[in-house]
């Protein structure tokens, strides 16, 4: 008893700690980002490019004088991916020096799931960024959710379409096979109703396939797949050492790698670097273009790394992920400028950046005003559009970088809005909650 | 000195068996009531209660269900997540089910569907003993993850297979899951619940059923040939054992997190549980509660250390770094002591009822 | 009724109608289990010699792959990377020896198990604080392509893997066959006090048993990380041995090789033709129940050293 | 106190066989313990005594031959059945519970009496409280008798081999047993040791009436206390009677002495 004691009266103390440090003198104003990441644990690999390419922007942000003269400050937790652990670091970091976060971005499915609630209750939002509870996407149920640019289940529309397209026109799917592997997770459950539901609209046959965390041994799932099933196309939903060793499984029976589709999270360098060159051909859906060509890139280069490329490239600048970061940390820092001209220009609260993100209105015009021409097509949200209407794009691996292969595409956005409403409502019903009118 | 049992004669037996016989161990556990129930309380801040109170408790609740497993019969498992898992989603299908029955009932009857399970991965133990015992409860631990990860029945055929606590009170307006519950509501359940739960743990273990548990831990030919039935006592150990963890399951997915998905019960949760056994000390109560403190805040204070002193380390040297500082710690811990805290505690309990006389 | 077929009829009618598909995912299972049983020899090697059930074994394969992958970023030659490897590995048991075991010599089974917890959780810190945890891509030459035989398509890396497994077998029978230390490591085996009593320092016997065990997981670290990329998700292969050693039994090590074979036949056949009745991803589990089976009729495993229970 | 008179036969060996794996341990052999009475079997080490005891105890189950207890042959049964049967027996390397205290082991001896419920002794009130105490006034009953109350909480790994000896004798007892077993209830002791032993050991068999049935190999001890002598030798009988008998049996004296036959 005597330890557990000590140990309460440490961590007391150390809170006691923590709560002092509030009374220091009055700083300029500045906006606290509480960062939830992971760099360490079975998905690192993945968790460092984002979280130094969200931080590298941050800190681009500062040298160029801030948000409207409001400098950005940000604490990270790691959370190793774990969904316990991440809500932990929430409850630590939504608070630093008496400053409330605006915007945390879990940076996982099912700490997202978990912390739905407690942000809400909070009043902070959240932004998961191509992740994350699909029907959060709604709105009146979730206000203070954001989904921008696009959910899994839109992405699932757009593959579908994407392939169909390779076919010769949706109507030729009919009769194909499409195989879906993945994370046998919250995370890769996500898109298995929206696909059924497209099987059912185009009249391809489809058949899913769960590979259990982390990955490693997949070789009855190909087996199955490559020599059984013999799709016509395989999606993967996967994530970590699960994407190159697919990838790798695939080659061993053969499967074209121009007929294998993941999503985003299995869209990166880390993912087809491993198996060599066995995944030349590989492709992957995206919501940018990937690569280094963009005036950011280059100014990232020149003012934090004072134009060493070695460097930058070792801190994964330019890495499909290290964008994906980048590019989330444009979006909230929009989402804050626009909230800024309502409120003032001055750091914001939670429900002063939804604000921001429901009036935010990026088009291609912006993204190349922020140094990203050519770059993202355009984010629209609504008060009761959490999503947004952005198009997505094909990219394919060629051994070296990963090239765009497809026009942009949009998600059939008809189909699946019905879908969230209708999973957004049996949320409310069971949390009892009311739904806002939104105008 | 402060610790003399001399002049506290016990004047029958009744008063002999009582749960704390001496009066420095009662004057303890009324010192640790008023902490729990009215020093943390008050002083506690949300963060406090909320993130390290309420996982300690409830991961305490389950390290109490495993210690009676391993630490007192003998059984070493590895199960331990698979049944909190167990517990967490027979609670979601009870109360979504039965929106009427109350919270606690939920608790308690999710705690018994867990036993019954428990009882059914413990029947190989008849004949599988040791590592490959530890070994073969895996295999629960596995199949129960997949289980309620496959059949989407379980979640209520949710997209996501991610199950979320629905607002429920114990009474009244005392919220205690869901959007109106506070932190605090929240703590002062969970403490009263594993208080109670200890207290019981504890009655068991010094009665009848305890020592026939203990006996077969000890040597289990020996207590079968002095008439006590390995089979019964066994798989009453896997009962009363998976009852415990699939209450810590429940409590954990509707208190603690409010939503969890399978993984958040994985193998990682079992090594957890089974390191705060074995760090707090093997077949004591307390030493649940001791190693669950290690296990959880440890971890917590190493990652938030550097933060609080100002220093900037990056996250990742962090993580890395509270990784090697808990193996050292669990080998430093397992040479200097090692039948865990609560032996050490003991022995200083030894060294203060003869001090200052040591001899 | 529908499921009972897919779980009864359904398979056989299968397998009896594709019988190369079956043999397909027969040999793949086989080949595959072969893998395991790399990682599963590392495990019998210390609980043989020392009954310590190690479960660093998982971070020490992932140790041994950071290590050496991390020396070949460095610029090192691979023959050099892998001696220097081999030294890092002896040297590593060495300080095992001396701070862990040694101090906790008659201590209960499961107290040693713990230090090993302990040791699997230092060395998964402590790699990758040196050489960082983003995915090493691993590659010593062995070819990845696959050949058709008779309509079976067959790995070239399974049968490196299986090749390499078969090879490490023997080196190591020889070598407790043969040697001196290899002899007193199977006398240690079979009594302690005996050994001892013939004036073999148990220390001396640990370290070498901590150091074999430390190249047989390089050797298993390399074949892993060539084929997935070096990366803290290797230590997590452990858990994929456990069965192979339930069914092989703790201290054989041609049962490791047998329990291997039988895991992965088992869990791919399984999962490809009952797998898809039940939903899927079954093999975990699979190969656990397996397992779990095999002892319900065999307590110590297949050929594991027979329990005697005397009062 | 006077040694209580020899009753009816309570247990009965006819014709027993053990083997394992080929090996024979007891071949053909038979003889009779009568109720109260105290019967010795010795034979030097590796002469199948424990084997013996193990067999009459129900742990090994002989291949030939049948073993009749109160009238009733016995069956190849589980365990824990000859406990609830009234046969109690202490073991020739020690087997206590070692992480118990020395009142929790001899409280576990009562576990045949007890009737214990999870759900009750959770609340440790009514029932399950009124019972620990009953049993806990018994188990104090025997530590009074055996002596050893200033080592009632001790946990017993802590003991010394002679009293370990003692709890182990007081465990067997709590069980209130009709045939007690000892399984050289004296290997190892010192001469002090012994007399202690040898004293509780009688004072056993006339306080309660209680049947012995012990093995030893040091004959010395025996013949003074028992009143029935089985000698074994190569898993063969060579003796049976009493111990004067015994004493003057020329096979006995060959065997102990090392006389080789012509």
């Amino acid at each position: 008893m005597k330890l557990k004691k000590l140990i309460l009266a440490a961590v007391g103390m150390a809170v006691g700690i923590t709560g002092l440090t509030v009374a220091e003198p009055v700083q300029a104003d500045e906006q606290y980002m509480p960062l939830l990441v992971y760099r360490s644990g079975p998905y690192a690999p993945g968790g460092i490019p984002y979280a130094n390419g969200l931080v590298d922007y941050f800190k681009y942000v500062n040298a160029q004088g801030g948000v409207n003269g409001v400098k950005l400050t940000w604490e990270e937790c790691d959370t190793g991916y774990n969904t316990a652990r991440g809500v932990e670091c929430y409850e630590r970091i939504k608070i630093k020096d008496g400053k409330k976060g605006a915007v945390v971005m879990p940076l996982s499915t099912g700490i997202t799931y978990a912390l739905i609630e407690r942000a809400a209750k909070d009043g902070i939002v959240i932004h998961s960024m191509g992740y994350g509870r699909t029907a959060a996407s709604d709105g009146t149920v979730f206000p203070l959710v954001f989904t921008a640019p696009a959910t899994y289940w839109s992405q699932a529309t757009a593959i579908t379409k994407y392939i169909g397209s390779e076919v010769g026109g949706m109507d030729k799917l009919k009769g194909k096979k499409i195989s879906l592997v993945y994370h046998d997770s919250a995370y890769g459950k996500e898109p298995i109703n929206t696909f059924i539901a497209l099987s059912k609209k185009y009249g391809f046959k489809f058949t899913k396939h769960p590979v259990a965390h982390p990955g490693l041994e997949q070789k009855a799932t190909w087996l199955t797949i490559g020599r059984k099933i013999r799709p016509d196309y395989v999606v993967m939903w996967g994530w970590g050492v699960m994407n190159s060793t697919a990838i790798k499984e695939a080659a061993a029976v053969k499967f074209p790698m121009d007929r294998f589709i993941g999503n985003w999270w299995a869209a990166s360098e880390n993912d087809t670097r491993p198996p060599g060159k066995a995944s030349i051909g590989y492709k992957a859906a995206s919501f940018y273009v990937p690569g280094n060509f963009t005036k950011l890139h280059a100014d990232i280069l020149k003012g934090l790394y004072g134009g060493d490329k070695a460097a930058a490239l070792k801190n994964n600048w330019g890495e499909v992920l290290y964008n994906r970061g980048m590019v989330n940390g444009a979006i909230i820092i929009e989402a804050m400028k626009v909230a800024q001209k309502k409120f003032g220009n001055r750091s914001v609260n939670g429900t002063e950046i939804a604000y921001g993100f429901e009036n935010m209105d990026m088009t291609e015009e912006r993204f190349a005003e922020l140094g990203m021409k050519d770059f993202m097509k355009s984010i629209k949200l609504s008060c009761a559009d959490h999503e947004g209407t952005s198009p997505l794009i094909i990219t394919q691996w060629d051994g070296n970088t990963w090239k765009p292969v497809s026009d942009w595409i949009m998600p059939d956005h008809a189909m699946v809005r019905p879908m969230y409403k209708e999973a957004a409502m049996k949320y409310a019903k069971e949390k009892g909650i009311t739904p806002r009118k939104c105008m | 000195m402060f610790y003399r049992e001399a002049g506290q004669f016990k004047t029958n037996y009744a008063k002999d068996q009582g749960i704390f016989p001496i009066l420095q161990d009662r004057i303890w556990i009324y010192f640790v009531l008023v902490v729990a129930f009215v020093i943390i309380p008050v002083f506690g801040t949300d963060y406090f209660l909320g993130s390290i109170m309420l996982p300690f408790l409830v991961l305490s609740l389950a390290a109490i269900g495993l210690n009676i497993l391993t630490g007192y019969a003998g059984q070493l498992s590895l199960g331990t997540g698979g049944f909190m898992a167990c517990g967490a989603f027979a609670a979601y299908k009870l109360s979504t089910g039965f929106p009427d029955m109350n919270i606690i009932i939920v608790f308690l009857l999710s705690g018994g569907i867990t036993a019954f399970v428990g009882v059914m991965f413990g029947i190989p133990s008849l004949r599988i003993k040791g590592f490959y015992l530890a070994v073969a409860t895996l295999a629960a631990q596995f199949f129960l993850l997949w289980l309620f990860n496959r059949v989407p029945w379980f979640t209520n055929y949710s997209d996501s297979g991610v199950i979320s606590a629905p607002p429920r009170a114990i009474f009244g307006d005392f919220f205690i899951t869901g959007p109106d519950a506070t932190h605090l509501s929240k703590y002062l359940f969970v403490v009263t619940f594993v208080i109670l739960f200890a207290l019981a743990a504890k009655n068991i273990t010094r009665s009848g059923t305890g020592r026939n548990w203990m006996a077969i831990r000890d040597m289990d030919i020996a207590a079968e040939i002095i008439g006590i039935r390995a089979m019964q006592t066994k798989l009453s150990a896997f009962a009363v054992s998976s009852f415990y963890c699939g209450v810590a399951g429940a409590l954990w997915a509707f208190l603690y997190s409010g939503s969890v998905e399978p993984l958040s019960f994985d193998v990682n949760r079992s090594f957890q549980i089974l390191f705060m056994i074995i760090i707090g000390g093997l077949g004591s109560i307390m030493g649940s509660f001791l190693g669950a403190a290690f296990i959880m805040v440890l971890p917590i204070l190493i990652s938030s250390l550097p933060g609080m002193l100002g220093l900037s380390i990056p996250v990742d040297v962090i993580s890395h770094v509270e990784f090697m500082i808990m193996g050292a710690l669990i080998i430093f811990f397992l040479i200097v002591e090692p039948h865990g805290l609560a032996r050490l505690w003991t022995v200083a309990k030894e060294k203060l009822r003869l001090w200052p006389f040591p001899h | 009724m529908e499921f009972l077929h897919a779980m009864t009829i359904g398979p056989i009618v299968e397998i009896i109608e594709y019988p190369t598909f079956f043999m397909e995912v027969l040999i793949g299972g086989l080949l595959t289990g072969v893998m395991y049983s790399l990682v599963a020899l590392g495990f019998v090697l210390i609980f043989k010699a020392s009954g310590v059930f190690n479960f660093a074994q998982g971070a020490m394969v992932l140790f041994a792959a950071l290590t050496f992958v991390g020396l070949m970023e460095h610029g090192l030659p691979m023959w050099a990377a892998l001696i220097a490897t081999v030294a890092v590995m002896i040297a590593l048991a060495y300080a095992i020896e001396r701070l862990v075991l040694g101090k906790l010599v008659n201590q209960e089974p499961i107290i040693l198990f713990m230090a090993t917890l302990g040791i699997a959780f230092f060395l998964d810190g402590f790699g990758q604080t040196i050489w960082g945890s983003d995915v090493k891509p691993l590659d010593v030459g062995i070819p990845s392509d696959a050949i058709d035989v008779g309509g079976v398509l067959i790995n070239w890396f399974d049968i490196t893997a299986a090749v390499v497994a078969g090879l490490m077998v023997a080196v190591l029978a020889i070598f407790f066959q043969k040697t001196r230390i290899g002899r007193a490591l199977r006398a240690v085996a079979d009594d302690h006090q005996a050994a001892l009593s013939v004036g073999i320092p148990l220390k001396t016997i640990w370290m070498v048993v901590w150091s074999v065990a430390g190249i047989v997981g390089l050797v298993a670290g390399v074949m892993w990380g060539s084929k997935l990329g070096v990366q803290f998700t290797l230590s997590l292969i452990a858990l994929k041995a456990l069965p192979v050693l339930m069914i092989g039994g703790f201290t054989s090590i041609p049962g490791a090789i047998i329990g291997g074979l039988i895991v992965g036949a088992g869990e791919k056949v399984a999962e490809v033709f009952w797998g898809p009745a039940v939903g899927g991803a079954i093999e975990d589990w699979f190969a656990y129940m397996l397992a779990m089976a095999f002892l319900v009729f065999r307590p110590q495993g297949l050929f594991g050293d027979k329990i005697i229970e005397r009062v | 106190m006077a040694r209580p008179e020899a009753g009816d036969v309570i247990l009965k060996v006819e014709n027993i066989s053990l083997s394992f794996g080929g090996v024979k341990a007891l071949s053909d052999i038979s003889f009779e313990a009568r109720e109260h009475q105290l019967t010795a079997i010795i034979g030097p080490n590796g002469a199948g005594k424990s084997s013996m005891l193990n067999c009459i105890q129900g742990f090994y189950h002989p291949q030939e031959g049948t073993i009749t207890y109160r009238g009733i042959v016995r069956k190849p049964e589980k365990s824990h059945e000859a406990a609830r049967n009234g046969i109690a027996r202490t073991f020739q390397n020690i087997a206590l519970f070692k992480g118990m205290s020395t009142l929790d082991n001899i409280m576990t001896g009562r576990n045949t009496k007890m009737k214990s419920n999870v759900f009750l002794d959770a609340l440790y009130l009514g029932p399950s409280l009124k019972q620990e105490l009953e049993h806990r006034e018994k188990a104090e009953q025997i530590i009074e008798f055996l002596e050893i109350n200033s080592i009632r909480k001790t946990p017993v790994g802590r003991l010394p081999y002679g009293l370990q000896k003692r709890v182990e004798l007081g465990r067997a007892l709590a069980a209130e047993p009709d045939v007690l077993l000892l399984d050289e209830p004296m290997a190892g002791m010192n001469i002090e040791e012994k007399e202690d032993m040898c004293r509780f050991v009688l004072d056993v068999n006339e306080e309660f009436g209680t049947t012995i049935v012990l093995i030893e190999h040091d004959m010395g001890v025996v013949m003074d206390i028992s009143d029935h002598v089985v000698v074994l030798d190569y898993g063969k009988k060579l003796a049976d009677g009493a111990p004067d008998e015994v004493r003057n049996n020329q096979d006995v004296i060959d065997a102990y002495l090392g006389v080789a036959h012509d």
